[in-house]
C-alpha cells in the first residue's frame, strides 16, 4: 500500500515553508532588517532538525513511492540542516545587501534539493532534486554580480547544465533498459537488462552526481566557483550539494547498481583515486586559500567516493559515508568561517594570525588538521571508517592510495598552518565576530564529533 | 583516578589558553604545579598497583565499530606513565618563562602521552599516537631553531605516513577479529587472524612499519636526527624520552600479543633489524660532529637493543631468557627516557649559551661549568651502560636474555650486538673529550654553568637512573609480571 | 518506426547538440546545443515508453521532466547571461577566464 | 654478620661518591676523610676475612646478586684495603686536596672490593665496569690536558673491549645453567661453558693488560702517581688475574682455556719483560713490568696454581704499589720520571731510595724476598704442566731481574743535575715501610704453605720446591750481577737493549700494539663510521627523499601525458612549448638536481601540472569532462 | 504512412539541429532549433503522446519567443546583419560528437532491447495524469518547488534593480523610482 502522508516529509516541508515565509517577509522588510528573514529561516531549519530527530526514531519506510526514510536520509537531513544553519550564520558580510532575503531563501531551497537528492529513490525525483539543488546555487554564485561572481555563476551553470543533461540521458538509458524509474523497479529490471546500456547509463548518471560531489571528471567548477563566488556561497556550494550528491550516489549504488553485473565498483574506485590524487596535487603550492580549500574539497570528495565504491559489500560503508559527510561538512564550514572572519584569501595574510586572534587560529588549526584526518577530529573517525570499509570491501589498494594521499595533503595544509604562529606583518584588521564564533563552534563541533562519535551513531 | 591522570594536564592546558592575560611566570607556575600533581597521582597509581590490569575505564565511543574509550594500567604501562609524568615535570622545571603557548602545548602533549600508554583500545591508541605527532610538530615548528620548519615537516610526514600504515594494520586486526573489535584486551585474549598466516603477516608488516618509524629502527630513522637537532631542548627530551617509546610500546602491547604466530615466524627478521639498528646507530653516531645529532643516533642504537630483545623473545626456546629480554626492553624504555632526556636537556645548554651544537667549537667546558660537565659525564656514562646506572640494568637483561634465548643464532646475534656498547662508550667519551675536557675551544667562553632551574630539572633524572641502577627491584617488581605475561602470550 | 529508428534519431540529435555545446563560443549558442540534447532525451524517452513499457507512465513523466529541465535550465541560462553581460559585457565563454589555476 | 658484607664495600663507595660529587666544599676535608675511611675499610676487611660474611639480594628475575668472603676473597679484600690505605695516605701527602680525586679513589677501591667478593657474574660485571670507569676518571684526572684524556679514553675503551667478554659470559652462563653464579660455571650445559670461558678470558686478559691488550697500561701512566700505584697493584689489573684464579675450575674443565691462559700469561711475561727493559721512563718501565708480572698470575691460573698465583698477586701488589709510590714521590720532588733524570735520586732521598731498592730487589726475584718465592710456586706449577711453558716463564723471570736491576741501579748512580726542588713529605713516607716489609716478607707463604693453601683453596698444589727455588735463585743472582756489572761499566744509556733494531724499537714502543690496534681496528671503525654517516645522509635518507621525488616524478610525466593529450586535442601544442616541456622533463629527471631541490619543489611542480586542466575556460572544461566521461563509458561498456 | 512521417520528421529534426550550428545568424539558429523541436513534438504524436507532443510544441514556441526578445535586448548581431562564426575547437568537437554518435548508434543496434510489455492505455494523457497524481506525485511537487527556485534565482541574477532601489531602503516610497517606464 502506497504511503502518502505529508507528515513524513515534515522536515522538508518546514524548510520549504520557512523559505516561502522568508521570501514573503523579505518583500515587506526594510533593507537593514532583512536579518529577520534569516531568523525565520533558522527557525524553520531548527524545526526541521527537531522533526528529523523525531522522524529518525521511526521505522525505515518509503513514502510517496520515491522518498526513502532511512538512516541515510535522516543523517543527511540533519547534516544539511546544521550546515545550512552555519551558512546562515556566516552570511554576515552580505548583511544589508538588497537581495539578502533571497540569499537565505535560496540557501534553504538548495538545501532542500540536497536533502531530497539523498532521499530520492526514483530517478525522476533525483533529477528534479538535482535541479532544485543546483539552480539556487547558480544564482548564489553570481550573487555579488561582480565580474568574478558572474564568471563563477556562468561556469557553475554551464557545467551543471551540461552534466545535468548528461545525467538525464543516463536516466533515460536506465529507464529504457530497466523498464522504470523507481529504484525497486530498476533493481529488478536492470539485472536482466542489456548490460552495455546499463554501463553507459550508469556512467552518464554518475556524471551529474559527480558534478554535485565535485569529483573527477566533473570537478572543474569547484576551484573557480570557490574563488569567484562570495565566501559564504563558496562555503555553501562546497558542502551542502556535495552531501546530496554523494548520498544519492551511495543510494543508487547500494539499491540499484548492486543488482547489475556492471563494473561500477571499479569505476567508482578509480574515480575516487583520481579525484583524491588530483585534488591533493593541485593544492600544492596554492597561494589563494579559497582555491586551496577548493582543491582540498575535491580530494575530500575522492575519499567520500570510497564508501560508494564498496556499497553493499561492507557493512561499514554506510556509517563511513554518513559520518565522513557530517565530519567533512562541519570541518569545511569551520575552515571557511575562518576565511570569512579573516576576510582575506591571500595565504600571506594569515601570517601571525595566532597573535592577533588565537582562538581563530586554533580553530583553523583544528579544522585543517581535521581535513588531514588527524585524531581526535571528526574526519579522523570518518576516515577510519572509510579505511575500514575499503579494506573490508576488498579495495585494499584504495586504502593505500588514500593513505598516501593523506600524507601528501599534509604538505599544503601545513603551509597554511605554520605561518599562523609566525610573527606577522602588522596590517591591522578586525576579525568578524559572528564568523569567528562560528569558526570556534565548528572546530568544537568537529572535536566533539570526533571524541563523542558514539552519540551520533546511537541515532 | 587514571582518567584524572590523563586529562588533568589537558584541563590545565585549556585553562592556560582560556587565560590570555596570564604572564609567562604565572603560566610556568601553573605548568609546574599541574605536572607535579600529575606525577603524584601517578605515584598513587603505582602504590595501588596490584600486578594485573588496574583502573580500567570503558566507555562506548564508536559502537558501530566496537571502539571504546578503554584505558587501564598494568606493569607495562605503569613505568611509562611514571616516566612520562616525571619527564614532563622536569621539562616544566627546565623551561621557565617559555610562555603560555609552550606550556599549554606541553600539557596537551603530556595528556596525549599518558593516554597512549594507558589506552586499551586500538583506535584510542591511534588517536593518541597521531596527536603526539601533531603536538610534537608544533613544538618543533614553533619553538625550534635552525631549519626547524623543514625538520618538523619531515618529522610530521614521515611519522604520519607510519601512523597511517599503523592504522591500516589496526583495521586489519579489527577485521580479522571475530566479532570485529578494536578492544586491545579482547584482541589479546583471542588473537585475530590466527588461521590466516598470510593476512597476519601483512598486518604485522603494516603495524610493524608504523611502529618501526616511530621507534625508529634502521632504515626508517632518518627523520629523527633533524627533528632532534632543530627541536627545543625540552622538545627533544620529550621526543626521545617519551615519543620514541611509543613504537616499542606498541610492539609490546599490540604486535606481540595480538599476532603471536606472525611475530614468532618473523622473529628472526625483527632480531636482525634490532641488531642492525643497534650497531649501525652507534657507528653513525660515532661520526657525528653535532652533539644533538649524535645523541639522536644513539637513540636509534638504544631502541635497537629493545627491538633485538623483543625479536629474541619471539624465538623458540628458553622462556626465562625471553622474560629477561622483554623485562630488559621495558627497563631500557624507562632508562633511555631518563638518561637521554637528561642528555638532551643538557645538550640544550650548548645552544642556549653559545648557539651551536658543534663539538668542534667547544672544549674544556669543565673548568667554567663543572656542574654541567659532571652531569653530562654521568648521563653519558649511564647512556653507554655503566653499571650503577639504569642503562646497564636494561642492557644486561637484553643481552643476557638474547644470548640465552634460543641457541646459537640468538647467541651470535647477542654477541654481535655487544660491540654496540663499546661504540657507544667510544662516542660518548669522544663527546666528553671534545666538549668538556681538554683545552678550550672558540665557543667555550660563552658556556656558563647550569642555572638552578636546569640543575633542579636534570638531577632527579640522573638520581632515578642511579637508583634503578643500584636497586632496580622496585621497578622490576612491576615490570616482570608484565613481561612474563607478554612472553606467555607470544608463545601461544 | 522501430525503437532503433527512434533511438538513432535521438542519438543524432544528441551528437549534434553535443557538437554545439562543445564548439560554440556564444553562451546562447551553447545553450541551444544543450537544448538539442534535451530534445534527444525527449525523443528517446517517448520511444522507450512506447516500445518498452507502454503500461506504465514513467516514460511520459520522464519526458515531462526533460521538458522542465530544459525550461528551467534555459531560464537560468538567460539569467546568468544577463548578469554576466551586465557585469563584464561578456557573452562568450572565452571572456570568462579570470578564474583559473 | 651480613651487615659487614654490605658495609665493607658500601662505606668506601658511599664516602667516595659523596666526596667526588661534593664539589669544592668537599676538597678540604677530602684527604683526611678518605684516609679515615680507608683505615676503617681496612679494619672491616680484616674483620671480614675473619668472619667471612655472605650476603645476597634480589636483582633481576631469578638472578640474585651476592657477595661472600671465602679464602681467596679474604686474602684479596685485605690486600685491596691495605694497599688502598697505603696509597691514600701517600696521596694525602702528595696530591693537592681534591674531593674528586679522593672520592674516585675510594670508589675505585670499593669497586675492587665488590669484584673480589661477588659471587655471581652480574655483580662482578657491575663492579668490574665501575672500576673501569673509575680508572678512566682517574687516569684523566688532569682533564685539561688533551693527551691525558686521550690516554684515559684508550685505557677505558681497551679494557671495555675485554669487558664485552663478561657480557657474553653472563649470557652464556644464563643460557647454559640458568644462573650467573660463579660457582659451577663449568657445569653449564652443552657448549655454553666454552662460550663462558671465551668471555672470561677476554675480560680478564683485557683488564690485566695481557697480550694483546697490554698497551693501555702504558697510556694509563698519564694519571697521577697514586692512581698508578693503586691501579697497578691491588685493583684493576689484579682483577683480571683474580677472575681467572677464581674461575680456574672452568678453565680447566674446558680443556683449552687453561693452556691458552697459561701461554698467554707466559708470553706476556716474557715479551712485556723485554718491553720493560727498553723503556726510558721509570713509570713506563714499571708499567710494563706490571703487565709481565701479571703474566705470571695468569700463567698460574692456567696451570692450576691458584694458591701460588694468589700469593704472587698479593706480593706483587705490595711491591708495585711501593715502587709506584716512590716513583711518584720522585716525580713530585724532581719533576721527572725519565730514567736519565733520576740519576742519583736514591742518593738524594736515601730513605725513599732504600724503600725503592727493597721493592726492586723483590721485583727482581732476589732471594729471599717475596716475589722470589711466589714466582717460583707459579713456575713450579708450570713445570708440572709442560717444560716449554716453564722455560718461557724462567726466561721471563730472568728478564725481570734485568729490568729491576736497571731501575735500581739508575737511581743509585751519581746525580748529575741540580739539588732537588722539593723534599718528600712525611705523609708520603709513612706508607712506604709497611709496603716494603710486605714486599720483602711475604715470601713467608712459602714457609707456611699448607695453611696458605688451605686458606686460598684451589686444586692441590705442592709447596715451592727447594730445587726450583735454588735454581731460580742462582739464575736471578747471576743475571742480576751481570746486569749490574754491565750497567755500571757500560755506557750509561738507560735503554739498554741488545738485539736487532726492529726488536728494540718494537719493545720501546710496547710491541707496536697500540699502532697495530689503531691501524687494524680503530681507524677502520672510525672510517666505517664516517662512511656510514655519509651513507645514512645520502643513501638512507636520500632514498627516502628519492622515493618521494621519484614518486612525484613518476606521476608527473603521466599527468603531463594525459594533460598533453588533452591539450593536443584542444590546441595545437606549439613546438616551442614542447621543447620547453621536454627540457623541464629532462631537468626533472636529473636525479641530483631534483633531490637537491627537494620534494617540496617537486610537489609544487606537480601541483602546477595538476592544475593545468584548470584553464579557466569553460569550453575546455566541457571538452575534458565529455571526453573523460565518454572514455569511461566506453571502457565500462567494453570491460565487463 | 506513419513510417514515412516518422522518417521525414526525423530528418527534419536532425537537419534542424544541424542547421542551428550551420546558419550564420543567431536568429536563424533559433528558428532552426524551433524546427527541430517541432519535428520532435510531432514525432511524439506518432507514438500516442498527443499531450506531450503539444506541450513540447507550445513550450518551444514560447521559449523561442523569449529567446528572440532576449537577443533583441542583449545580443550583438541579433538579426544576422553580420555573418558570425563564433566557434572554437571545431574539429575536436566534431570528432568527439562523431565518436559519441558512432558509439550511441552502435549501441542502439547492438543492444538486444527488452521486448515491449503491455500496451498503451486508452488515454495516455489520462494515464500521465494518474501517474502524476499517484506514484510520481513527488516529481511534480518538486518540479513546482524547482520552478519557484528558478524564478527567485533568475530574478536575483538577472535584475539590476530590486525593491529597495525602487521603493527606498525602508520600502516607504509611495511611487517606485524607475528610470524608464516599467523596465525592471
Amino acid at each position: 500500500m502506497m504511503r502518502e502522508n505529508p507528515a513524513d516529509l515534515l522536515p522538508e516541508l518546514l524548510i520549504l515553508g520557512s523559505a516561502v515565509c522568508g521570501l514573503v517577509a523579505g518583500l515587506w522588510l526594510p533593507r537593514h532588517r532583512q536579518r529577520i528573514v534569516a531568523a525565520v529561516c533558522a527557525a524553520g531549519l531548527a524545526g526541521a532538525l527537531a522533526a528529523t530527530a523525531l522522524a529518525a526514531r521511526g521505522p525505515r519506510m518509503t513514502t510517496f513511492d520515491s522518498f526513502e526514510l532511512d538512516t541515510t536520509t535522516h543523517a543527511v537531513r540533519a547534516v544539511v540542516v546544521v550546515s545550512a544553519l552555519l551558512v546562515l550564520g556566516l552570511a554576515g558580510p552580505l548583511r544589508g545587501h538588497p537581495r539578502e532575503s533571497e540569499l537565505y531563501v535560496l540557501v534553504l531551497l538548495a538545501s532542500l534539493g540536497a536533502v531530497v537528492m539523498a532521499a530520492a529513490s526514483d530517478l525522476l525525483v533525483l533529477m528534479t532534486a538535482y535541479l532544485l539543488a543546483s539552480i539556487p546555487g547558480y544564482a548564489l554564485a553570481g550573487f555579488a554580480k561582480d565580474a568574478r561572481g558572474t564568471e563563477a555563476a556562468l561556469k557553475y551553470f554551464l557545467m551543471g547544465a551540461l552534466l545535468g543533461i548528461v545525467m538525464l540521458t543516463g536516466m533515460t538509458m536506465l529507464y529504457g533498459a530497466g523498464r522504470g524509474t523507481a529504484y525497486p523497479v530498476l533493481a529488478g529490471g536492470l539485472a536482466a537488462a542489456p548490460q552495455g546500456v546499463v554501463a553507459a547509463g550508469t556512467v552518464a548518471l554518475l556524471a551529474g552526481l559527480l558534478f554535485k560531489a565535485g569529483a573527477v571528471p566533473a570537478q572543474y567548477w569547484v576551484p573557480d566557483v570557490t574563488e569567484g563566488a562570495p565566501p559564504v556561497v563558496a562555503a555553501f556550494v562546497t558542502t551542502v550539494p556535495k552531501l546530496g550528491g554523494l548520498a544519492a550516489a551511495f543510494r543508487l549504488a547500494s539499491e540499484v547498481l548492486v543488482h547489475t553485473s556492471v563494473g561500477w565498483r571499479a569505476l567508482v574506485a578509480v574515480l575516487a583515486a583520481a579525484t583524491m590524487t588530483l585534488g591533493n596535487l593541485a593544492a600544492f603550492g596554492q597561494d589563494n586559500v579559497r582555491r586551496l580549500l577548493a582543491y582540498s574539497t575535491i580530494s575530500q570528495a575522492g575519499y567520500l567516493l570510497v564508501p560508494v565504491a564498496v556499497a553493499g559489500r561492507s557493512d561499514l560503508a554506510e556509517p563511513a559515508l554518513l559520518f565522513y559527510l557530517a565530519a567533512y561538512a562541519v570541518t569545511q564550514l569551520g575552515a571557511f568561517a575562518v576565511v570569512i572572519a579573516r576576510g582575506s584569501d591571500d595565504l600571506a595574510d594569515y601570517t601571525g594570525l595566532a597573535r592577533r586572534s588565537p582562538w581563530l587560529a586554533l580553530s583553523l588549526v583544528v579544522c585543517l588538521l581535521g581535513l588531514i584526518g588527524t585524531p581526535p577530529t571528526a574526519v579522523f573517525v570518518g576516515k577510519l571508517l572509510v579505511f575500514g570499509s575499503a579494506l573490508d570491501g576488498g579495495h585494499a589498494w584504495l586504502a593505500v592510495v588514500m593513505a598516501v594521499n593523506t600524507v601528501a595533503s599534509v604538505f599544503y595544509y601545513l603551509r597554511w598552518i605554520v605561518p599562523l604562529y609566525r610573527t606577522g606583518h602588522a596590517v591591522p584588521w578586525t576579525p568578524r565576530h559572528a564568523a569567528s564564533a562560528l569558526a570556534v563552534t565548528a572546530a568544537v563541533l568537529s572535536l566533539v564529533l570526533g571524541i563523542a562519535g558514539g552519540a551520533v551513531f546511537a541515532l | 583516578m587514571l582518567n584524572l591522570v590523563i586529562f588533568l594536564p589537558l584541563a590545565a592546558s585549556l585553562l592556560l589558553l582560556a587565560l590570555p592575560r596570564l604572564g609567562a611566570r604565572a603560566a610556568g607556575v601553573l605548568w609546574i604545579a599541574t605536572t607535579a600533581l600529575d606525577l603524584l597521582l601517578v605515584l598513587g597509581l603505582w602504590a595501588t598497583h596490584d600486578g594485573g590490569m588496574d583502573h580500567q575505564t570503558r566507555l562506548r565511543w564508536i559502537p558501530s565499530v566496537n571502539a571504546s574509550y578503554h584505558v587501564g594500567v598494568d606493569g607495562l604501562s605503569l613505568p611509562l606513565l611514571a616516566l612520562t609524568a616525571l619527564l614532563f615535570l622536569v621539562c616544566a622545571v627546565y623551561s621557565p618563562g617559555r610562555g603560555r603557548g609552550f606550556a599549554a602545548l606541553f600539557l596537551f602533549l603530556q595528556s596525549v602521552c599518558l593516554g597512549l600508554f594507558s589506552a586499551l583500545d586500538l583506535l584510542l591508541f591511534f588517536v593518541f599516537f597521531d596527536l603526539s605527532i601533531v603536538g610534537m610538530y608544533f613544538v618543533i615548528a614553533g619553538w625550534g631553531h635552525g631549519d626547524r620548519l623543514r625538520s618538523a615537516l619531515k618529522f610530521f610526514l614521515y611519522t604520519f605516513l607510519g601512523s597511517l600504515a599503523l592504522l591500516l594494520g589496526f583495521i586489519g586486526l579489527y577485521l580479522g577479529a571475530e566479532p570485529h573489535t578494536f578492544d586491545i584486551v579482547e584482541l589479546t585474549a583471542e588473537p585475530p587472524l590466527a588461521d590466516s598466516p598470510g593476512a597476519a603477516a601483512l598486518v604485522l608488516l603494516a603495524v610493524g612499519i608504523g611502529l618501526a618509524v616511530k621507534t625508529p629502527t634502521v632504515p626508517v630513522h632518518t627523520w629523527l636526527p633533524p627533528a632532534h637537532t632543530d627541536a627545543p631542548a625540552a622538545g627533544s627530551a620529550i621526543l626521545a624520552g617519551i615519543l620514541l617509546k611509543m613504537g616499542v610500546y606498541g610492539m609490546l602491547r599490540i604486535a606481540m600479543p595480538m599476532l603471536p604466530d606472525a611475530w614468532r615466524r618473523y622473529a628472526g627478521v625483527i632480531l636482525v633489524i634490532g641488531l642492525v639498528s643497534a650497531v649501525y646507530g652507534a657507528l653513525v653516531a660515532l661520526a657525528q660532529e653535532n652533539v644533538k645529532r649524535m645523541i639522536a643516533y644513539t637513540s636509534v642504537s638504544h631502541m635497537g637493543y629493545i627491538v633485538l630483545g623483543l625479536g629474541a623473545a619471539g624465538m623458540a626456546g628458553n622462556a626465562a631468557a625471553h622474560r629477561l629480554a622483554v623485562s630488559g626492553g621495558i627497563t631500557q624504555m624507562v632508562s633511555h627516557g631518563l638518561l637521554t632526556g637528561a642528555l638532551f636537556l643538557l645538550a640544550g645548554v650548548f645552544h642556549d649559551r653559545a648557539g651551536t651544537y658543534d663539538m668542534g667549537r667547544y672544549g674544556g667546558i669543565a673548568r667554567g661549568a663543572p656542574v654541567f660537565a659532571a652531569l653530562t659525564a654521568i648521563a653519558a656514562f649511564g647512556s653507554f651502560g655503566l653499571p650503577g646506572l639504569s642503562g646497564f640494568i636494561a642492557e644486561f637483561q637484553i643481552f643476557t636474555g638474547t644470548i640465552g634465548a634460543d641457541g646459537a643464532a640468538t647467541a651470535v646475534a647477542g654477541a654481535l650486538a655487544l660491540p654496540g656498547v663499546l661504540l657507544t662508550a667510544a662516542l660518548f667519551l669522544r663527546m666528553l673529550h671534545r666538549t668538556m675536557l681538554g683545552g678550550p675551544g672558540p665557543d667555550t667562553g660563552g658556556i656558563t654553568d647550569l642555572r638552578a632551574a636546569e640543575t633542579t630539572a636534570i638531577v632527579p633524572l640522573l638520581a632515578l637512573s642511579l637508583l634503578i641502577g643500584v636497586a632496580p627491584r622496585f621497578l622490576l617488581d612491576v615490570i616482570e609480571p608484565a613481561s612474563a605475561a607478554i612472553v606467555s602470550l607470544v608463545s601461544r | 518506426m522501430t525503437l532503433q529508428a527512434f533511438l538513432l534519431t535521438a542519438s543524432a540529435l544528441f551528437a549534434v547538440g553535443l557538437y554545439g555545446a562543445l564548439s560554440q563560443q556564444s553562451i546562447v549558442m551553447v545553450m541551444m546545443g544543450l537544448e538539442l540534447m534535451v530534445n534527444a532525451i525527449v525523443l528517446a524517452g517517448a520511444a522507450f515508453w512506447y516500445h518498452v513499457t507502454p503500461d506504465a507512465a514513467d516514460g511520459q513523466v520522464l519526458v515531462l521532466v526533460a521538458i522542465t529541465v530544459m525550461a528551467l535550465e534555459m531560464a537560468m541560462g538567460f539569467a546568468v547571461v544577463t548578469a554576466s553581460f551586465r557585469a563584464g559585457e561578456v557573452d562568450m565563454t572565452e571572456g570568462a577566464e579570470d578564474l583559473k589555476g | 654478620m651480613s651487615a659487614l658484607g654490605w658495609v665493607l664495600p658500601a662505606l668506601p663507595m658511599a664516602a667516595g661518591g659523596l666526596l667526588a660529587l661534593g664539589g669544592r666544599r668537599a676538597d678540604r676535608p677530602a684527604p683526611a676523610v678518605a684516609v679515615a675511611v680507608a683505615a676503617v675499610t681496612t679494619a672491616l676487611a680484616v674483620a671480614a676475612a675473619v668472619l667471612r660474611p655472605s650476603v645476597r639480594a634480589p636483582m633481576l628475575a631469578g638472578l640474585p646478586v651476592g657477595m661472600a668472603v671465602d679464602g681467596l676473597s679474604a686474602v684479596l679484600v685485605v690486600t685491596v684495603a691495605a694497599v688502598a690505605l697505603a696509597v691514600l695516605v701517600f696521596a694525602a701527602g702528595e696530591m693537592p686536596p681534591s674531593g674528586r680525586f679522593f672520592g674516585l679513589m675510594l670508589v675505585f677501591a670499593a669497586a675492587m672490593l665488590v669484584t673480589v667478593t661477588a659471587t655471581d657474574l652480574l655483580l662482578l660485571l657491575m663492579a668490574w665496569e665501575v672500576m673501569g670507569a673509575m680508572s678512566y676518571a682517574l687516569i684523566g684526572f688532569w682533564w685539561h690536558e688533551s693527551a691525558r684524556v686521550r690516554a684515559a679514553d684508550t685505557a677505558f675503551l681497551t679494557t671495555r673491549t675485554g669487558d664485552l667478554g663478561l657480557y657474553l659470559a653472563a649470557g652464556a652462563a644464563f643460557a647454559g645453567a640458568g644462573t650467573l653464579s660463579l660457582d659451577g660455571l663449568e657445569g653449564a650445559a652443552g657448549a655454553w661453558p666454552h662460550v663462558v670461558a671465551v668471555g672470561l678470558l677476554a675480560a680478564a686478559l683485557g683488564k690485566s693488560a695481557q697480550l694483546p691488550f697490554s698497551f693501555w697500561l702504558s697510556r694509563a701512566m698519564a694519571g697521577p702517581s697514586p692512581v698508578s700505584a693503586l691501579l697497578h697493584s691491588a685493583t684493576m689489573v689484579a682483577a683480571g688475574a683474580y677472575l681467572l684464579l677464581r674461575t680456574q675450575p672452568l678453565l680447566a674443565a674446558t680443556g683449552w682455556a687453561a693452556p691458552v691462559a697459561a701461554w698467554t700469561g707466559a708470553v706476556t711475561a716474557l715479551l712485556l719483560g723485554a718491553v720493560a727493559l727498553a723503556q726510558t721512563d721509570l713509570k713506563q718501565l714499571l708499567a710494563a713490568s706490571t703487565s709481565a708480572q701479571l703474566g705470571f698470575m695468569v700463567l698460574a691460573a692456567g696451570t692450576g696454581a691458584v694458591a701460588g698465583g694468589t700469593a704472587h698477586l698479593v706480593a706483587h701488589a705490595a711491591v708495585k704499589s711501593l715502587l709506584f709510590l716512590v716513583a711518584g714521590a720522585w716525580l713530585a720532588a724532581l719533576g721527572t720520571k725519565d730514567l736519565n733524570g733520576l740519576h742519583g735520586a736514591a742518593r738524594r732521598y736515601p730513605f725513599v731510595g732504600a724503600m725503592f731498592t727493597a721493592g726492586a730487589l723483590s721485583l727482581a726475584g732476589m732471594p729471599p724476598l717475596a716475589l722470589w718465592v711466589t714466582k717460583d710456586t707459579v713456575l713450579a706449577a708450570a713445570l708440572r704442566t709442560s717444560w716449554p711453558l716453564y722455560a718461557v716463564g724462567l726466561a721471563a723471570a730472568v728478564l725481570a731481574a734485568v729490568y729491576a736491576a736497571k731501575a735500581m741501579l739508575i737511581v743509585w748512580l751519581p746525580a748529575t743535575g741540580d739539588a732537588p726542588a722539593r723534599s718528600v713529605s712525611p705523609l708520603e713516607k709513612v706508607p712506604l715501610p709497611p709496603l716494603a716489609l710486605a714486599a720483602a716478607g711475604l715470601g713467608l707463604v712459602g714457609v707456611f704453605w699448607t695453611p696458605w693453601h688451605r686458606l686460598v683453596g684451589g686444586p692441590s698444589e705442592p709447596p715451592p720446591e727447594l730445587r726450583g727455588l735454588a735454581a731460580s735463585a742462582v739464575l736471578v743472582l747471576m743475571t742480576f750481577s751481570w746486569a749490574v756489572r754491565r750497567y755500571v761499566r757500560g755506557s750509561l744509556r738507560p735503554a739498554v737493549m741488545t738485539g736487532p733494531r726492529w726488536a728494540s724499537s718494537a719493545a720501546a714502543d710496547w710491541l707496536h700494539l697500540e699502532r697495530a690496534v689503531s691501524a687494524v681496528l680503530v681507524r677502520p671503525v672510525l672510517a666505517l663510521a664516517a662512511a656510514l654517516a655519509r651513507f645514512d645522509d645520502r643513501v638512507v635518507d636520500g632514498a627516502v627523499r628519492a622515493v618521494a621525488a621519484t614518486t612525484l616524478r613518476a606521476v608527473s610525466p603521466a599527468a603531463r601525458r594525459v594533460e598533453a593529450g588533452l591539450d593536443g586535442a584542444v590546441h595545437a601544442v606549439s613546438a616551442a612549448g614542447l621543447r620547453t616541456a621536454a627540457f623541464s622533463v629532462r631537468r626533472a629527471e636529473d636525479p641530483l638536481a631534483s633531490v637537491v631541490r627537494g620534494v617540496g619543489a617537486a610537489a609544487r611542480r606537480l601541483g602546477r601540472l595538476a592544475r593545468r586542466p584548470q584553464t579557466g575556460q569553460v569550453h575546455i572544461y566541457y571538452f575534458q569532462a565529455v571526453v573523460l566521461l565518454f572514455a569511461l563509458a566506453v571502457v565500462l561498456v567494453l570491460l565487463r | 504512412m506513419d513510417v514515412v512521417a516518422f522518417w521525414v520528421l526525423a530528418a527534419g529534426a536532425v537537419a534542424g539541429g544541424i542547421a542551428v550550428f550551420a546558419v550564420d545568424s543567431m536568429a536563424r539558429a533559433t528558428f532552426a532549433l524551433l524546427v527541430s523541436f517541432l519535428c520532435v513534438g510531432a514525432e511524439l504524436l506518432l507514438v500516442d503522446l498527443p499531450y506531450l507532443g503539444l506541450l513540447v510544441v507550445l513550450m518551444m514556441i514560447m521559449e523561442m519567443l523569449v529567446m528572440a526578445v532576449f537577443m533583441v535586448m542583449y545580443m550583438m548581431n541579433p538579426a544576422g546583419l553580420m555573418p558570425m562564426a563564433m566557434v572554437h575547437n571545431r574539429r575536436g568537437a566534431a570528432a568527439v560528437s562523431a565518436a559519441v554518435f558512432a558509439a550511441l548508434a552502435a549501441g542502439v543496434f547492438l543492444t538486444p532491447w527488452p521486448p515491449r510489455r503491455g500496451a498503451p492505455a486508452g488515454d495516455t494523457t489520462f494515464a500521465l495524469g494518474e501517474a502524476v497524481m499517484g506514484p510520481k506525485m513527488a516529481v511534480m511537487m518538486l518540479v513546482g518547488v524547482a520552478i519557484l527556485a528558478t524564478m527567485i534565482s533568475s530574478v536575483v541574477l538577472a535584475t539590476r534593480r530590486g525593491r529597495y532601489d525602487r521603493y527606498g531602503d525602508r520600502l516607504d516610497a509611495r511611487r517606485p523610482a524607475d528610470p524608464g517606464r516599467g523596465a525592471p
